[in-house]
């Protein structure tokens, strides 16, 4: 194999295996909210990695430049939807884990006028 | 807007796969179509440079160094805690205590909150859940709470006064 | 290269298209879409004679040489359609100018109009399957627009249940392209009637010739495939019901003759029998389900029904003669059937509703109304000297001739139950007495008597002049069997295997 | 040799995909199939780079990642709608 | 990878004509979204050859090798997709007016128009 | 319920950026994947993101022109560069070519014209569609007793 | 000639509207003009066809279908002319003065004159379907006339009889004159020529002996039967007297009803002679003939009386046919012609009793010999004749009819058959002859009669009776060997070859003479029973035949009813079953027969895990959808089948497919979720699990149709696919790289502009759909108006189908209105008419 492809290879295996330990977290948490954590990495390390990898698979400066705009794209576009399903699964009473500790969050909003103090 | 005129150009080019001044004359003319087009949704969209509220923020390099900064930090902080967050996940007993801890804002701009939120989400372990009405409070799910006093006062150091730099 | 061909898209798109821009402005809107659809008659009729001189007119889309460009012919049966139904579109519009309340104007009413007119002239004209299948498409949207505008609960429910019966048949009509292409390898209509000439013995063809029937049998509301139409016909403006009865199931019966027809003959050989029972369910289906109605537009809806039977019995006859006298069949009964809404229609808006045992006295009321709503069903039950009685005349010889009895006297039988079920609404409409002063009814508007009676009177003159529908429609007929001529019209004298392989080389 | 491993990491980014679509079936809730989805999606937006490494057609895939990455149009979507109670 | 592509698309078909059948008018478009699915995946299997990392793309100006995919049957289920997508729009607008009018989702309760 | 910030946010910055792409796509459209369909899309899905973060009303007003008046010009545009061909008495929307490519764009032909129409229809049609069966309820609301009955449900969601 | 004369006829039918204007009754001889002038013109030609002249003349109209207009005149067409525009003058004359006060006399002159025109175009046909064209518009122009008083019911009742059952008759007639000219083309005709008359009849030999005669003579004979009112179909006639009296004499007594018989002994020298031909003619023709006269002596409506003889000379005329031979043929041309005279001055006169003293019923007349003489001497005449009295022309084709009977050659039983009924038949006549003049002129007047100032009508009106009452007396004296001229040639043309013949009054005794006479010596011996003879309740007395049409229709739309109920249930699952069910039955029988052993399952050498399992999540996918408890749950799951769809795309080198369906998929999702996101919640699973499993199933099998399908077509490569073409000019001819993209925009950029239509259509199609809602108007002009006239329904109008079906099945109802007074067997229009007067 050659140099690049080592390096390919490597950023690639970075990648998959960060998803697959996503996958795994996202079975064994116990609630939505621990799972998203685990979505969220899946989404960040995850497909860096593999971009990381395209891009110094190309050898092409151009073609890594815009993987690494893909990135960005893609850290811009990922957590919002984290943030909207967390904020979406809060906001429709799923239930946290026993093992919860605090919830400063308890009892700010109010449901009618949508406001969250 | 102007900012956004030259970021889109360069894009044109980026995607062009061609970086000729003809090129950029398209891509920068296209670019000037788009924001015309669509400006009044743009309008509040502070960039950097013009934001000249207090604080007096320096020339333009010292900004650009805070953008690498900035991101140079972000990727590292994502390794490291993703590869807590997999620790979690792969230990065989789970012993984590998750929870939502609000931490007041200084941060006023949209796009520094944006940022600020996103860089949040985008570490493991934290999830940026909801903002309070008058932007004054972001309320933060924690996969594992040792001590919430220590996280809220992590991530204002360490994200906070980053953001803040660019985007007050 | 028959460039005119493009005339009746381009006419109809741009118009469409210009009629939605300037919506704002109702009058230039109404005169585009009007002007259109004219052009798009005397263009038709134009085509009529020219292919009468001089044969099957045939071009390239884009220039592109057949089998690989898409191909736009037009023969006897596509002119004859064409016409017919361009001229049922005008009908359609003047009777909308008058039977219409305006706010449906705002809605892009006339343009759907224009845009269905589009579908259908496209099906007529193309010889490209898949193209066909777009056109289909586009008239099948134009109808859904057309059929719940107004948005009154019966046009929903109705539409909907014309909507996903519908769409399930042009799925398969689409699935069908996709099996046609993976076993002929390619979809230009001529191409595969040559290939699919060498295939003798019947086989994995025959299943495919099958789908196409289910397909388009669907869509000209053959049994058993024909619930969408009764259930949904008779909700909509009549304009809309009158257009749809003209256009629809025809484009639908139009698409059995031309790819069973023409482009897979040895399978209308094996499965002519089979069509010839469901020719006669449809026939007998349809005319028991309008005897069970008490309303005018459900029984003519039934009615369309059972004369798609007749119209399928002529491809089951699947023979030149057989086709040919279905397709004068066809244009006539497009054109009775339509009047009769018309008629039927003006009726209804006289007494605000289509029930027969709410109506009554019409015949002393309005006898320029019943005169030509008597003298059209005189045409539908063949009573001579209208069109229908060439037109079942025509399939009644070529059954006898083909020694195929059964269905010729179940024809027969069912244009007596027809007269029969006509009558009802003659008795109840016309003769029955039901008020005793009829004066606060409102009259009938000479402008919604106009289409009616105009194409009543068209029924006559093709019944006078039958001597050149029948020479016209027996050209048709021998054109749409003689599967050579097709082939060597669109690719040239060697067929279309042969150009196929010289512009691979 | 290359290809053979990338088609390897192919197929552990499935099995990661099966365990995705086991946990959208099973997901109590509706945001933790909406989770799912976006998990499901993250893993297509693998395989699709994964698979242009292997075919090394890597101009022709970016524009599909792109597209892939508008799969959060749709997540989004769900989300603002449940939290609508819209639902 | 035909036989499975078949199985798929028979699952496909089976399961559009099961949500078809339901009383839901939900179902029924999801049935529907499924059947064209089914019909694109099938117009896709029936190309010249279902073949790997061959796009059908013209490399600085040779002509593309035998092996290369079908064009025409992709330009084909574009065209499909698309129309597809028009109708499904339609049938959920139309959906939503008739569940309206109706006020009900059960097909059963939409049986109006066949009164005699 | 307030919309998040965050979403806003992040849709406008996407919006000019993925007009952009969307118009990239367009034009290489004759030589790599893309074209007037996926172009198309494209800006629909931008549009429909601000619908998605703002609500209907506020994407009404993104681009001043109207949807519907977009589409039809869409139709027109395209069919319109079939009829050169006619003039010179070829087939209808046969291509006809400029001799030398554009700098920065590429070479440019009736195909690319009417590829140009498609663009505006589909981004009409769909952005317009979506408008429409957002703003639905807002100006048609569903009978109140349909409410109660869905909140008895438990909703699983 | 004979073309200009039809066509000009038939042209100047809306002369008629002039008579909307008074004086109706010297109108209507100006209009009698009309028929007269054609009458002169005709009787110019007598010599000339006496000497065998065969006038033929023909105008193109379809030749490509046969058809033209081809008019001949033999003795035959002759003869019926002579008697349509003779008496068709007299009625238009006597018409005038009759309806004199009724503004519709217009409308029914049109019609009057419709029919003569179709009447006189179809007896001087030369082409079968020249005849058929005429044929049906005599069947319409009745049904106007019957139908004139369309206000009543029973008009309304009437009219649609007579209508269905002629038109019904004309469509079996039309079949089996197709056979016939098709069995003529067989032996070597070709085109138009096959379809004339002497062609068939020409071609008469073989088609005897064809496989197809039968069925052929079977429909001419429906057809002929049910024109001329022959037994089973005869109840039409009766209802039809309804019409105004002008009609009943012209149409269903002297012309209309005897197009049957026309037809009959026109084909007769070709197609008769054969054992079905004689046995069904005789056996028909004397039932008819018996049964009618003898229904006849029942009646008390005098119209009714009349339609009873008529149709049982009728059913003579058909059984002379049958017995065929020279005497058969020329008690044919005698009775026609005796028939006619006496048959129209009869009706006259009944039309004349009913506008003097307004009633026709025979219990309520009586001693009208005081106040109508003139009228009593006119019926006098006519009914000597009918009764077959000496020296009346009535006698002389008695004589003749008894003749055929026993000269007759046909096989065995048949004469005598033919001879019994006969003599049945002429005794009844005598006594209903005798009843009706003994009940109206004799005796003493009616209490009714008395009041009203009664006396003979003017000349105008009692003129047209007149003439062909004093005909039948006037011939027999001097003129019989005048009318062996006209009748000779008519004789000849339907036994075949050509003869004449002398009628005389007395040529010394024979065996005719003798039963003739002892007919009449026993016929007036009976008239003393009469009224006993009126009300015997015989065997047939429930059936009325009318009654059993009526309750056939109603079971008809019964069955209709039903079956369009179950048909079409309204459901829309079930409406999508039987389309399944149908797709399954449509390609998978052919498939399973033919298609199967192309099935081929190829190894594929380079499959890859993630490939298995892109695929297998499709259905997987499926599953979920099915199986989601809510709607956001069934979008995501929907969302895994269009992504992994994208992916498998994306590996199977698809790039501009796998970019627009992952769009396509994420713009679906937000639409689905915009309008699910209205609708209720819950997911419950609405129906029962049997029901579930039965739709698994249907499916199943439907998918596994499906997959074979696939499999059968996707590895079949007989032919050569035109992929490569588009590879290899993409770049050089089409100007692109991107061979998808360059098939959409250039080389079948045609479907392309197709399908942006369809775009632009759904958007029109959903704005309207959402945007515009009409409101349903509630007012209604007929609201307001007072219910539905009470009035002279006597008997319920035709229902809707749904109480018939309702009524027809619970079979123990009483028939509606069982009328008191003595029903007749089958009473005039099923209705005891003895009640009823029925004005002008
Ligand atoms: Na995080
Ligand atoms: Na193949």
């Amino acid at each position: 194999m050659t140099f690049i492809e080592i390096i390919t290879f490597g950023f690639a295996l970075i990648g998959v295996s960060f998803m697959v330990l996503s996958s795994v977290g996202m079975l064994r948490m116990p609630d939505l909210y621990t799972r998203i954590h685990a979505a969220a990495k899946a989404g960040t390390v995850g497909v860096i990695g593999i971009l990381l990898g395209v891009a110094v698979h190309s050898q092409d400066v151009l073609t890594a430049a815009k993987m690494l705009a893909l990135i960005g794209f893609f850290l811009l576009t990922a957590p919002v939807a984290s943030h909207m399903i967390d904020r979406a699964a809060y906001l429709t009473q799923v239930q946290a884990t026993d093992q919860g500790v605090i919830d400063e969050l308890e009892g700010r909003y109010d449901l009618e006028t949508g406001q969250l103090r | 807007m102007l900012v956004l005129n030259f970021v889109l150009a360069i894009v044109w080019m980026a995607l062009q796969r061609s970086f000729s001044l003809v090129d950029f004359v398209v891509g920068f003319g296209l670019g000037f179509g788009i924001i015309a087009l669509t400006q009044h949704v743009l309008r509040d969209l502070t960039p950097v440079v013009e934001n000249g509220r207090g604080k007096g923020l320096g020339s333009y390099p010292l900004q650009t160094w805070r953008i690498f900064s900035l991101f140079a930090f972000a990727l590292w902080s994502i390794l490291k805690s993703s590869i807590e967050v997999a620790q979690i996940v792969v230990r065989p007993k789970l012993n984590i205590q998750p929870g939502i801890i609000a931490i007041p804002l200084d941060v006023r701009s949209d796009m520094g909150i944006t940022l600020l939120a996103n860089l949040i989400t985008l570490t493991p372990g934290t999830v940026s859940l909801d903002m309070s009405t008058d932007r004054r409070t972001l309320y933060v799910h924690c996969i594992d709470i040792k001590d919430p006093d220590a996280v809220r006062d992590d991530i204002k150091q360490n994200f906070e006064r980053r953001v803040i730099e660019l985007f007050p | 290269m028959a460039n005119h061909l493009f005339l009746p898209f381009i006419i109809s798109i741009i118009g469409a298209a210009l009629a939605v821009m300037f919506a704002k402005q109702r009058p230039f809107a109404r005169t585009v879409v009007f002007t259109s659809v004219l052009s798009m008659v005397v263009y038709s009729i134009w085509l009529l004679f020219l292919v009468m001189n001089e044969g099957r007119q045939v071009t390239q889309a884009a220039n592109w040489a057949a089998p690989f460009g898409i191909t736009l012919i037009a023969d006897g049966m596509s002119a004859m359609m064409l016409s017919t139904a361009s001229l049922l579109m005008l009908g359609t519009i003047v009777y909308s100018f008058y039977s219409l309340d305006p706010a449906y104007e705002r809605y892009f009413f006339y343009p759907l109009l224009l845009l269905l007119l589009l579908g259908v002239s496209g099906a007529f004209l193309t010889g490209d399957l898949f193209n066909l299948y777009v056109w289909f498409e586009v008239l099948l949207l134009a109808s859904f627009g057309l059929i719940t505008l107004g948005g009154s609960r019966p046009q929903l429910e109705g539409g909907l249940k014309y909507m996903v019966l519908n769409l399930f048949g042009s799925t398969l009509f689409l699935i069908g392209c996709g099996l046609i292409y993976g076993t002929i390898g390619t979809l230009n209509m001529a191409h595969i009637a040559e290939r699919m000439a060498t295939i003798q013995e019947p086989g994995l063809m025959t299943a495919i010739a099958c789908m196409f029937l289910f397909a388009y049998g669907s869509k000209a509301a053959i049994v058993p495939l024909f619930f969408w139409l009764p259930t949904s016909y008779h909700t909509p403006p009549v304009a809309v019901t009158a257009i749809f009865s003209g256009l629809l199931t025809k484009v639908g019966v139009y698409s059995l003759y031309r790819v069973l027809g023409v482009v897979m003959q040895n399978e209308l050989q094996r499965l002519a029998p089979f069509i010839l029972v469901l020719a006669g369910l449809t026939m007998v289906i349809g005319v028991f389900g309008a005897m069970a109605q008490m309303n005018i537009r459900r029984i003519l809806s039934f009615h369309i029904v059972s004369q798609i039977g007749y119209a399928i019995m002529g491809l089951g006859l699947a023979s030149a003669a057989g086709l040919g006298a279905g397709l004068l069949f066809l244009v006539h009964v497009m054109i009775v059937k339509t009047a009769l809404f018309y008629i039927g229609g003006a009726a209804e808006l006289i007494y605000g509703t289509g029930d027969l045992k709410k109506m009554g006295g019409l015949a002393h009321r309005e006898p320029v109304l019943a005169t030509f709503w008597f003298l059209g069903i005189l045409s539908l039950a063949g009573i001579p000297p209208m069109s229908g009685f060439f037109g079942k005349l025509a399939l009644l010889q070529v059954g006898v001739s083909q020694q195929s009895l059964l269905i010729t006297l179940i024809a027969a039988g069912v244009g007596l139950l027809t007269f029969f079920s006509m009558l009802k609404i003659w008795n109840e409409v016309f003769w029955k007495k039901a008020y005793a002063d009829m004066s606060k009814l409102p009259r009938v508007h000479p402008g919604l008597l106009l289409p009616g009676v105009a194409l009543v009177l068209l029924s006559v003159a093709l019944g006078i002049g039958a001597g050149f529908v029948a020479d016209y429609s027996a050209m048709a007929g021998m054109q749409v069997f003689d599967q050579v001529g097709y082939i060597t019209s669109v690719c040239g004298p060697d067929g279309c295997e042969a150009a196929f392989e010289t512009a691979l080389r | 040799m290359f290809t053979v491993l990338m088609y390897g990491l192919m197929s552990v980014v499935a099995v990661s995909l099966v365990l995705a679509v086991a946990r959208l079936l099973m997901g109590p809730s509706i945001p933790d199939r909406t989770m799912a989805l976006d998990m499901v999606l993250m893993h297509v937006v693998a395989l699709i780079a994964l698979y242009g490494i292997a075919v090394n057609r890597d101009v022709l895939i970016d524009a599909i990642l792109v597209t892939a990455v508008l799969g959060f149009l749709g997540t989004v979507a769900i989300a603002r709608y449940i939290e609508q109670g819209r639902s | 990878m035909v036989l499975i592509l078949a199985v798929v698309i028979g699952a496909l078909f089976a399961g559009a004509i099961y949500m078809m059948l339901r009383r839901s008018v939900v179902k029924l478009i999801l049935g529907l979204i499924l059947l064209s699915y089914a019909a694109n995946l099938l117009i896709f299997t029936m190309g010249d050859g279902i073949r790997r990392g061959v796009p059908p793309i013209v490399v600085n100006g040779e002509t593309p090798p035998p092996g290369t995919a079908d064009p025409l049957v992709q330009a084909l289920i574009l065209t499909a997709i698309v129309i597809s997508f028009a109708i499904m729009a339609f049938t959920l607008a139309l959906a939503y007016r008739a569940n309206q009018a109706v006020n009900s989702d059960d097909l059963d309760d939409m049986v109006s128009t066949d009164k005699l | 319920m307030h919309d998040s910030i965050i979403l806003r946010t992040v849709a406008r910055l996407l919006l000019p950026l993925l007009l952009m792409l969307s118009v990239f796509m367009l034009l290489r459209g004759h030589n790599l994947p893309g074209g007037g369909f996926i172009g198309g899309l494209f800006a629909a899905c931008a549009l429909i993101l601000q619908m998605i973060a703002f609500g209907p009303s506020f994407a009404r007003r993104v681009i001043p022109i109207s949807y519907l008046g977009m589409a039809a010009f869409g139709v027109f545009f395209g069919a319109i560069w079939g009829l050169p061909a006619l003039f010179l008495g070829q087939p209808f929307m046969q291509a006809l070519w400029l001799a030398d490519p554009i700098p920065g764009i590429g070479k440019i032909g009736t195909p690319v014209l009417f590829d140009i129409g498609v663009f505006f229809t589909v981004i009409g049609v769909t952005t317009q569609i979506a408008l429409l069966l957002a703003e639905e309820p807002l100006l048609f609301p569903m009978p109140p007793q349909e409410r109660e009955h869905e909140r008895k449900g438990a909703p699983e969601a | 000639m004979l073309a200009s004369m039809v066509l000009l006829m038939l042209a100047a039918a809306p002369l008629g509207l002039i008579a909307r204007r008074e004086p109706r009754s010297l109108i209507g001889w100006g209009l009698a003009l009309i028929p007269f002038a054609a009458f002169v013109v005709l009787c110019t030609q007598i010599a000339a066809v006496a000497d065998g002249v065969r006038l033929d003349e023909a105008i193109a109209w379809a030749p490509a279908m046969g058809l033209e207009l081809r008019f001949t005149l033999d003795g035959l067409s002759l003869l019926f002319a002579l008697i349509i525009t003779g008496i068709g003058t007299l009625i238009i004359g006597y018409g005038g003065a009759y309806m004199e006060k009724d503004i519709g006399l217009g409308r029914f002159y049109v019609y009057l004159i419709l029919f003569m025109g179709a009447m006189l175009g179809l007896v001087l046909a030369g082409n079968v379907l020249t005849m058929f064209v005429f044929w049906e518009l005599t069947s319409v122009t009745s049904y106007l006339l019957v139908g004139y008083k369309h206000d009543y019911p029973d008009a309304r009742r009437g009219a649609q009889h007579a209508l269905l059952v002629t038109a019904g008759g004309g469509l079996a007639l039309l079949v089996g004159l197709l056979l016939l000219g098709y069995m003529t083309q067989q032996t070597g005709v070709t085109g138009s020529e096959a379809y004339t008359f002497a062609a068939i009849i020409a071609a008469g030999e073989t088609l005897k002996l064809d496989a197809l005669y039968v069925p052929a003579m079977i429909l001419v004979f429906l057809g002929c039967f049910t024109k001329s009112a022959q037994f089973p179909f005869h109840f039409w006639l009766p209802g039809a007297m309804q019409a105004p009296t002008p009609a009943s004499a012209f149409l269903h007594s002297a012309t209309m009803v005897k197009a049957g018989i026309y037809l009959l002994a026109r084909l007769a020298p070709g197609l008769g002679g054969t054992l079905f031909w004689e046995t069904t003619l005789v056996l028909i023709g004397g039932f008819t003939f018996a049964f009618g006269a003898v229904v006849a002596v029942r009646q008390f409506d005098i119209k009714a009386l009349l339609a009873y003889t008529t149709l049982s000379m009728l059913g003579g005329l058909v059984m002379l046919i049958g017995l065929g031979g020279k005497y058969g043929a020329e008690a044919l041309t005698a009775n026609i012609l005796a028939h006619a005279l006496y048959k129209s001055a009869l009706f006259m006169s009944a039309g004349i009793i009913d506008h003097e003293t307004g009633t026709r019923d025979l219990n309520r007349l009586g001693g009208l010999r005081k106040y109508m003489p003139i009228t009593m001497v006119i019926v006098g005449l006519a009914l000597l004749s009918q009764m077959g009295i000496p020296i009346l022309l009535g006698f002389v084709a008695k004589e003749w009819m008894l003749k055929a009977a026993l000269e007759s050659s046909v096989m065995a039983p048949l004469p005598i058959l033919a001879l019994s009924a006969i003599i049945v038949g002429a005794l009844a006549y005598i006594v209903a002859a005798w009843r009706l003049f003994s009940k109206a002129f004799l005796g003493t007047p009616h209490p009714d009669v008395q009041q009203h100032h009664i006396v003979d009508p003017k000349p105008a009106m009692w003129i047209s009776p007149a003439i062909p009452a004093l005909l039948a007396l006037v011939l027999p004296l001097g003129l019989l060997p005048a009318l062996s001229v006209l009748l000779s040639p008519a004789a000849s043309a339907v036994y075949g070859e050509a003869f004449t013949f002398e009628l005389y009054l007395y040529n010394g005794i024979n065996t005719a003479l003798l039963i003739s006479l002892s007919i009449i010596g026993v016929g007036l011996g009976l008239t003393r029973f009469q009224e006993r003879l009126a009300t015997l309740r015989g065997p047939f007395a429930k059936i009325d035949a009318a009654e059993v049409f009526d309750q056939l229709t109603n079971g008809m739309l019964a069955t209709a009813t039903a079956l369009t109920r179950t048909v079409q249930s309204g459901k829309l699952r079930t409406y999508i079953l039987y389309t399944v069910l149908t797709f399954i039955g449509f390609i998978g029988v052919p498939f399973v027969l033919f298609g199967l052993d192309l099935i081929m399952i190829t190894a594929d050498s380079d499959l890859h895990f993630y490939e298995v399992i892109t695929a297998a999540l499709i259905p997987i996918g499926v599953i979920a959808t099915i199986r989601a408890r809510s709607r956001l749950g069934a979008i995501i799951a929907v969302s895994i089948v269009g992504a992994m769809t994208a992916l498998f795309f994306v590996l199977f080198s698809a790039p501009d497919l796998a970019l627009t369906q992952l769009l396509i998929e994420a713009l679906t999702t937000v639409f689905l979720l915009l309008v699910f996101s209205v609708l209720p919640v819950r997911f419950e699973t609405l129906s029962p699990p049997l029901i579930r499993i039965r739709d698994g199933i249907i499916a199943a099998v439907a998918g596994l149709l499906m997959t074979g399908l696939v499999l059968a077509s996707a590895t079949n490569d007989l032919f050569p696919p035109l992929a490569p073409w588009f590879l290899a000019n993409s770049y050089p001819a089409g100007q692109g790289d991107n061979v998808v993209n360059v098939i959409l925009v250039d080389f079948r950029s045609f479907d392309t502009l197709g399908e942006i239509t369809v775009l632009f259509v759904a958007l029109l199609g959903i704005l309207g759909l959402l945007r515009f809602r009409t409101k349903p108007s509630d007012k209604r002009a007929i609201d307001e108006l007072p219910v539905i006239m009470p009035g002279d329904t006597v008997r319920e109008e035709l229902q809707t189908p749904v109480e018939i079906g309702a009524r027809t099945l619970q079979k123990d109802t009483p028939a509606p209105q069982q009328s008191p007074a003595g029903q007749g067997e089958a009473g005039m229009g099923g209705q005891s008419a003895s009640g009823r007067i029925s004005p002008g």
